[in-house]
């Protein structure tokens, strides 16, 4: 009984990471139609800022640690919004309506940050000190407060973005966007300034979540690349586009990974995850929650 | 060329699609409280010319003007914002959206809420049949049902001048009559409409004036109801 | 007025001269909760131009996405010349020969004119110089001679609609079912379609289901009616008979011609 | 015919050119770079040939390593001959491909890219649980037979470049009309007779037999195989040479891929510099020649016509 | 003139094991450097300078092979005085042994060593060598413990280490009580963790588990509230365990993270991890100091061959002495492997002691004693 609650709050501690690193991809690739695979290195930039502004402060400067956080976060925030930005701006904008064209810019992208992290950090993994120490036991089951920290926020932006997609006026241009350009030109809706805005939002996602994970995982110049494969599969089989349909894959990966991980073998996991995925696809190729195309 | 009973003016235009032109100086007016129609064959540049004033289409030459301002170069967001409506060709709906937010699309450049609230009120009544759709996605529309959600986009947009190109393809007899009704509605209620039909018989029925377009050159105009009688015009478009 | 129902029906129950192609029996369709066509029977006779008319959503497109094979019925049976098509993917019931158009999106349009015609060729012509034969010869039947090398999509509305009637006649059609055919034509060009489609039936032997809401157009070129409304049979019978029926005056044509 | 095309007959040059060149030159490592060139060209070549039918098949990289498996395991362990381990690639990758596509292709577009994705990655995960094929250290010792030792860098050029040619003319043929009708709208071939499924699966089993055939001599050249070789990253760096190159015409990617490969060769000593220059030059080349480089030879055509007509 | 000598290096220099290659590019930096100072290496009359490649293998086969082909046939370079990975690795072997180059590696397989490959030698410790004292070691300190939990990551070390290890630990009457094998580029590590915690196993044996792993596991197994014995024996990296595990990680035995810092450690070694600590921000471990020592071998070896024919030197480095920088060491293990082409330096047991490295016992492998005697 206690293990089981035990492997369902391991979902939970793994689940709200995957989704709150999906929602940015949710965002750009599912809202956007834009294949981002350097979504993960916003991820990683945010989380890569954290750890120096903290070895900073701390270690140099003596703040307290949550208010070197706070500072951090914000400033992760401001340099992932800064390379958002740029890559939108001399990038993207130019391979909007092209999957494949804005699949190979990313891997340019890709490829690009990741050599750029590598010089700039090197590639020791870094770590912050604990921002809110201690743990918690919930009916049995224990994980550290900062773990639950981190659920909660993630279930607290997973609302805001949900909000913003399906009852805001922005949210409503962004899908419009997405499906015809010219049609949404056509409504009065700036397309390329709402496509920017959609990409920083989804770029600012990532940095929260990069941000987030710097306080309870280990952080290397690579660390968002993890996460990006699970991430894509997490939308698709949740529904692109669909934020609920983030949530429900997040925890289904995380499902199958806390669980068949403890009854099998991680290893075995994974392969069980990948199989799990195609077979969800030729059963219902439009994803749990996705409309069909066309 | 600014004369205050005329909303939108076209002068000279020329359009052409990489190198081969498809308007060659076309001027026209669209007075203030009128019905204006374009009739003409298929390919003539009737969409080409609507294109054009939308913003999507940038004219070689000529002039457009749009409440005495100059719009020639505008980008249809703006165009849109200034007042300017088009119900483009080929409906452009976003299909996997659903109706009501198709619907809500067409409002996007308007900040008065309860007016807005009025009006999707006022386009459900129009065509009942989307009403019971609301959440269903556009694409799984008839295609005069998707048509009829095409205007209702337009008219949320609550325009100063309306854009209609060919607004009745594919409808039921019963509905174009409907859209008719609308068109002249609106029109009373002080929006100015410039209308291409392929029901051409409709179409100058409707007009207060109406042009010939053929070939990228407007080539006769009139008042509606003399165009009926022209023997041209009859061959040409009201044959059947 | 029970009469005049009962009357046009069994008007249609009559049956006319030429042998029976097609035959659908209680069709019926659903989306999720919503019933598209319900009980629809109908029969299409060799030679005949039948026309299928109804309100927006009456059901007539999802009719011929359930006769081609495109989607498969929730209940009914359908055959074609007497074999069993029910369940039949689209490609099989298309290679028996009845071959249809779409409302929308009817073309191939990135592809030029001559490839689009092509296409349909490849099918029942197994050489190059057959299928270049075959696709010069639609092409000037529709008109199209003059364009074999612009872009489908760059092609003026009306054109396009032509080029989708030669793909459909490039590949051989026994039944040829036409789904909104005449929209965006204008009336010289809508006299030449109609022409055109009796010239199909008439030398080229093949018969007509026609989708349409040009009234005058069906009036005139059908040789029976049939008039679906909210996916059921409304009405049945000659133009005459249609036009005149109270009930289909009020669904769908507003007001007595 | 040749007169007819000298783009064609430029490109057989270039393929001989590059055979002797591999027969008669002594230098190994240029001999090598050549072979490269020519399989990552292959490899680009194959994708595109399924982005006909508007499908971006990432699971290229799971048929290339089939394919290598493949011939490594006819090799190794059962000891076939030279000539039908190589055959044995394109046969299991094909019979492989055609089941997969089977099962998969009624999905599209970022579905079927994820499938094919996710496919990759069990195939991969297979061999590194599978102990009969080395696990993670994989598979070693696939050498040509003593006596065709000197030869074989011409015939894997060869083969390659039969491949390059084979696909080339496929999509001449009808077959390649029939596959861009399929990806511009896929209703008009299926309401004329066409039975498209059938036709993506073909499509699909003509690469991924191609791209086997590419994994048997990639066995063979490199003599060592790993899962590691055949993760998604393959196909990836197949579409930037598909991209860099042009989709417009199958020369693109070859285009693309020897660009690519001989800048990847130049640019190896360079550490995690050889990322940055790599990414740089991908992303300078997608945005400063959208269409890809023959894209830019359409243009610059279309210019001079333009220029003629003007005059 | 001096002649140029050249020597490359084949390992992953970006992704996540690019640690590993820059810091064995810099070990063999210093060890070029030095030479080159000293007056570079004279052999058949002529002096050598040598002159340093460093390649990014990528951590797969065909990089490797790729890299191999620069190396060998582009480059014209004999000698490899360190590679990184066993695919690519094998793939290099694939090459240079045809091409008759003398390779130096790190592979921790028996399938790269053996009289097939004449002139593939091993510059560092591998399971072989390390388990057996190291586990050992471990059993008498705590004579209690009767079963560890294996937990080792699915790739090629993984793999090839897990069978020796669940082996020597059968030895030492340690029962192995599970396996797990994750993939490399998990980032979450909770459900491994609830499981060696419920399973309450005495030792956990990390296997082949890179640091950044397995300090996420110990913090995950921390929060479980399980405090056994911690066990890693392919640990390179203390400083970065402890930084990322904290109080966690303390008491952690390491087997390939020697304490280039302790007293123990040479002087040349400590000069070498205080430099890398500077340059890269990272100690040195076991494996990336290595390729100073390949390079030592080679000038030794060279020099006493009076040749620079890979082969000669090939069938002359098992029979010398030559200064590596644990100090005097020699290449052996002709009973393992079948061919002497072993490394053989001291295995260094550590311990991580209030988030340091503390060298805990160092035991000379028996033949290097016999051969300096
Ligand atoms: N995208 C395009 N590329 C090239 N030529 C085009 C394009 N769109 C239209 N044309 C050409 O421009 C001319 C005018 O077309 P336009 O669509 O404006 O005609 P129209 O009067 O609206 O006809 P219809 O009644 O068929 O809608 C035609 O000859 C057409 O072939
Ligand atoms: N995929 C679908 N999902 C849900 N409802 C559908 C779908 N396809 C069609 N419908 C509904 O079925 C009904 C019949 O549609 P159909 O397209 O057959 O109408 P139609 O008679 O062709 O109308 P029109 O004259 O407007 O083309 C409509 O109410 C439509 O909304
Ligand atoms: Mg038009
Ligand atoms: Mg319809």
């Amino acid at each position: 009984m206690e293990l089981q609650v035990q492997l369902l709050m391991n979902t939970l501690q793994i689940g709200s990471v995957y989704v709150l690193f999906a929602l940015g991809l949710t965002l750009i690739f599912g809202v956007m139609k834009i294949v981002n695979f350097a979504h993960g290195t916003f991820f990683t930039a945010a989380a890569l800022v954290v750890t120096s502004v903290m070895m900073w402060s701390v270690d140099t400067i003596g703040m307290p640690i949550w208010f070197s956080y706070l500072i951090a976060f914000v400033m992760a925030l401001l340099v992932v919004c800064v390379i958002g930005f740029v890559v939108y701006f001399f990038g993207f904008k130019y391979v909007l309506k092209d999957l494949n064209g804005s699949f190979i810019l990313s891997i340019g992208l890709l490829l690009l940050l990741n050599g750029t992290y590598l010089i700039l950090y090197g590639g020791v993994p870094r770590s912050i000190p604990a921002v809110i120490p201690g743990n918690i036991t919930i009916l049995g089951a224990s994980l550290t407060i900062q773990r639950l920290v981190l659920m909660i926020v993630a279930a607290i932006i997973t609302l805001g973005l949900y909000i913003l997609v399906h009852r805001t006026k922005l949210g409503l241009s962004l899908r419009a966007v997405a499906e015809d350009q010219e049609a949404a030109m056509l409504q009065g809706i700036p397309y390329r300034r709402v496509a920017l805005y959609g990409f920083l939002i989804g770029a600012t996602l990532a940095a929260c979540a990069g941000a987030l994970m710097a306080t309870v995982t280990p952080v290397t110049t690579v660390i968002g690349d993890d996460f990006l494969v699970k991430a894509f599969i997490i939308i698709i089989i949740g529904g692109l586009g669909s934020v609920l349909g983030a949530i429900l894959g997040g925890l289904l990966i995380a499902l199958i990974e806390s669980f068949g991980g403890y009854y099998f073998d991680p290893s075995t996991a994974t392969l069980a995850m990948f199989v799990l995925v195609v077979i969800l696809l030729i059963v219902r190729p439009q994803g749990i929650l996705g409309h069909a195309e066309k | 060329m600014n004369q205050p009973n005329v909303i939108l003016s076209i002068h000279d235009l020329f359009v052409s699609y990489s190198g081969v032109p498809a308007l060659e100086g076309v001027s026209l007016s669209v007075k203030r409280g009128e019905i204006t129609t374009i009739v003409g064959a298929n390919g003539a540049g009737k969409t080409t010319l609507m294109k054009a004033v939308a913003g999507l289409l940038t004219p070689l030459k000529g002039k457009i003007e749009f409440q005495g301002e100059d719009i020639t170069s505008l980008s249809p967001a703006h165009t849109v914002a200034r007042g300017l409506t088009l119900v483009p060709e080929g409906r452009r709906l976003f299909p996997t959206m659903n109706i009501r937010d198709n619907l809500m699309s067409g409002a996007y450049v308007r900040t008065d809420k309860d007016a807005i609230q009025k009006d999707l009120e006022t386009v459900l009544d129009y065509f009942p049949i989307l009403k019971d759709r609301l959440h269903m996605p556009a694409n799984s529309l008839s295609g005069g049902q998707q048509q009829m959600l095409a205007v209702g986009r337009a008219l949320m947009a609550s325009p100063r001048l309306l854009m209609l190109d060919e607004p009745s393809i594919g409808l039921a007899p019963t509905i174009v009559e409907t859209i008719g009704n609308i068109i002249q509605t609106i029109s009373r209620n002080g929006v100015d409409i410039l209308l291409v039909e392929q029901n051409a018989h409709m179409a100058l029925e409707l007009a207060d004036q109406a042009y010939v377009l053929e070939n990228g050159q407007i080539t006769l105009t009139g008042k509606g109801q003399e165009l009926i009688q022209n023997d041209k015009v009859r061959e040409a478009y009201l044959g059947l | 007025m029970n009469d005049t129902q009962t009357d046009t029906l069994s008007g249609y129950n009559k049956s006319s001269e030429g042998k029976i192609l097609l035959k659908a029996e209680s069709l019926e369709r659903k989306f999720g909760g919503l019933t598209a066509v319900a009980d629809f029977s109908f029969e299409l006779h060799e030679g005949e131009i039948l026309g299928l008319i109804g309100p927006n959503g009456a059901g007539k497109s999802t009719t011929f996405n359930l006769i081609s094979g495109f989607i498969p019925p929730t209940s009914g049976t359908l055959s074609f010349l007497d074999q069993n098509i029910t369940s039949k993917s689209a490609t099989y019931i298309s290679r028996m020969g009845l071959i249809r158009t779409f409302q929308h999106e009817s073309l191939l349009s990135e592809m030029s004119v001559a490839d689009n015609i092509i296409i349909a060729t490849t099918h029942r012509l197994k050489t190059a110089a057959a299928r270049q034969e075959k696709m010069r010869e639609m092409a000037k039947l529709t008109g199209l001679e003059d364009y074999l090398k612009v872009t489908a999509s760059s092609l003026p509305h009306g054109l396009q609609r032509m080029l989708s009637i030669a793909i459909a006649l490039a590949a051989e059609p026994k039944v040829l079912c036409l789904d909104e055919p005449l929209t965006g034509l204008q009336g010289s060009e809508v006299k030449a379609a109609l022409d055109l489609f009796e010239m199909i039936r008439s030398e080229l032997g093949i018969t007509i289901l026609l989708v349409e809401h040009n009234m005058r157009a069906v009036m005139r070129i059908c040789d029976r009616i049939l008039v679906l409304n909210h996916g059921r049979l409304l009405a049945a019978g000659t133009p005459e008979e249609v036009s005149q029926n109270d009930l289909v005056i009020e669904a769908y044509l507003g007001h007595k011609k | 015919m040749l007169k007819s095309n000298p783009g064609l007959a430029l490109c057989i040059l270039i393929a001989i050119g590059a055979i002797c060149f591999a027969l008669f030159s002594g230098d190994p490592y240029y001999v090598q770079v050549v072979i490269w060139v020519f399989a990552n060209a292959a490899l680009a070549v194959t994708l595109r040939f399924v982005l006909l039918i508007g499908e971006l098949n990432i699971a290229t990289a799971a048929f290339f390593g089939i394919g290598a498996y493949t011939t490594a395991v006819a090799s190794t362990i059962l000891g076939w001959p030279f000539f039908i381990s190589l055959l044995a690639a394109p046969v299991i990758a094909g019979v492989i491909s055609s089941l997969f596509g089977w099962i998969t292709l009624r999905t599209k577009g970022p579905y079927f890219l994820l499938i094919s994705f996710a496919f990759t990655e069990i195939v991969r995960l297979i061999y590194t649980k599978t102990e009969a094929l080395g696990g993670n250290s994989g598979m070693i010792g696939m050498f040509p037979p003593m006596e065709l030792d000197a030869y074989f860098p011409a015939i894997a050029i060869s083969i390659l470049a039969a491949i390059l040619f084979g696909l080339y003319a496929a999509e001449r043929s009808n077959l390649g009309r029939v596959f861009k009708a399929i990806k511009n709208n896929e209703d008009i071939p299926r309401s004329v007779g066409l039975n498209v499924i059938g036709l993506k699966i073909l499509c699909l089993v003509i690469a991924s037999t191609a791209v086997g055939l590419v994994g048997g001599v990639h066995a063979y050249t490199n003599s060592v195989i790993a899962p590691a070789d055949f993760t998604y990253f393959v196909a990836v760096l197949a579409l930037a040479y598909v991209k860099i190159g042009g989709e417009g015409h199958i020369v693109g990617p070859i285009i693309g891929a020897t660009i690519l490969t001989l800048a990847g060769q130049f640019l190896h000593s360079f550490g995690p510099y050889e990322n940055i220059f790599y990414g740089a030059i991908i992303i300078g080349a997608l945005l400063l020649v959208p269409g890809g480089i023959v894209g830019l030879g359409v243009r610059f055509k279309a210019g001079t016509l333009m220029g003629r007509a003007g005059r | 003139a001096d002649e140029t000598l050249k020597v490359g290096i084949s390992a992953p220099m970006s992704g996540a094991a690019a640690a590993w290659g820059l810091g064995f590019e810099y070990a063999a930096e210093q060890a070029v450097a030095k030479i080159n100072a000293e007056g570079g290496i004279k052999a058949g009359g002529k002096t050598y300078m040598l002159e340093l490649h460093a390649y990014d293998n990528k951590y797969n086969a065909a990089e490797g092979a790729k890299t191999a082909q620069t190396m060998l046939n582009r480059e014209n370079i004999n000698f490899i005085v360190g590679s990184i990975g066993t695919a690519p690795v094998k793939a290099t072997q694939a090459l240079s042994e045809r091409k008759g180059a003398l390779l130096f590696n790190t592979g921790w397989g028996k399938s790269i060593k053996g009289p097939k490959y004449p002139l593939t030698f091993t510059q560092m410790n591998t399971p072989f060598e390390i388990l057996a004292p190291f586990y050992g070691y471990i059993k008498e300190q705590h004579p209690d413990a009767k079963t560890v939990a294996m937990i080792t990551p699915n790739d090629a070390t993984g793999q090839e280490l897990e069978p020796v290890a669940i082996d020597t630990w059968g030895n030492l009457d340690v029962e192995v009580i599970s396996k797990d094998k994750y993939e490399r580029g998990t980032t979450e590590f909770q459900s491994i963790a609830t499981k060696i915690a419920t399973s309450n196993a005495d030792i956990v044996d990390f296997g082949a588990s890179p640091p950044t792993d397995v300090g996420s596991m110990l913090k995950a197994l921390d929060v479980l509230g399980w405090n056994g014995i911690k066990v890693v024996p392919a640990g390179t990296s203390a400083g970065t365990l402890s930084k990322m595990a904290g109080a966690a990680a303390e008491g952690t035995y390491l087997g390939a993270s020697a304490d280039f810092t302790g007293e123990s450690a040479s002087e040349i070694q400590r000069e070498l991890n205080a430099g890398a600590m500077e340059k890269l921000g990272e100690a040195l471990n076991g494996i990336t100091i290595s390729s100073y020592d390949a390079v030592m071998a080679l000038k030794k070896a060279i020099e006493t061959a009076d040749s620079i024919e890979p082969k000669k030197i090939a069938e002359t480095l098992p029979t010398i002495i030559f200064e590596s920088s644990y100090g005097p060491a020699a290449f052996g293990g002709a009973e393992v492997y079948g061919n002497p082409q072993q490394i053989l330096v001291p295995v260094m047991i550590t311990q991580l002691r209030d988030g340091k490295a503390v060298e805990v016992g160092r035991i000379a492998p028996a033949e290097l004693k016999k051969r300096l005697k």
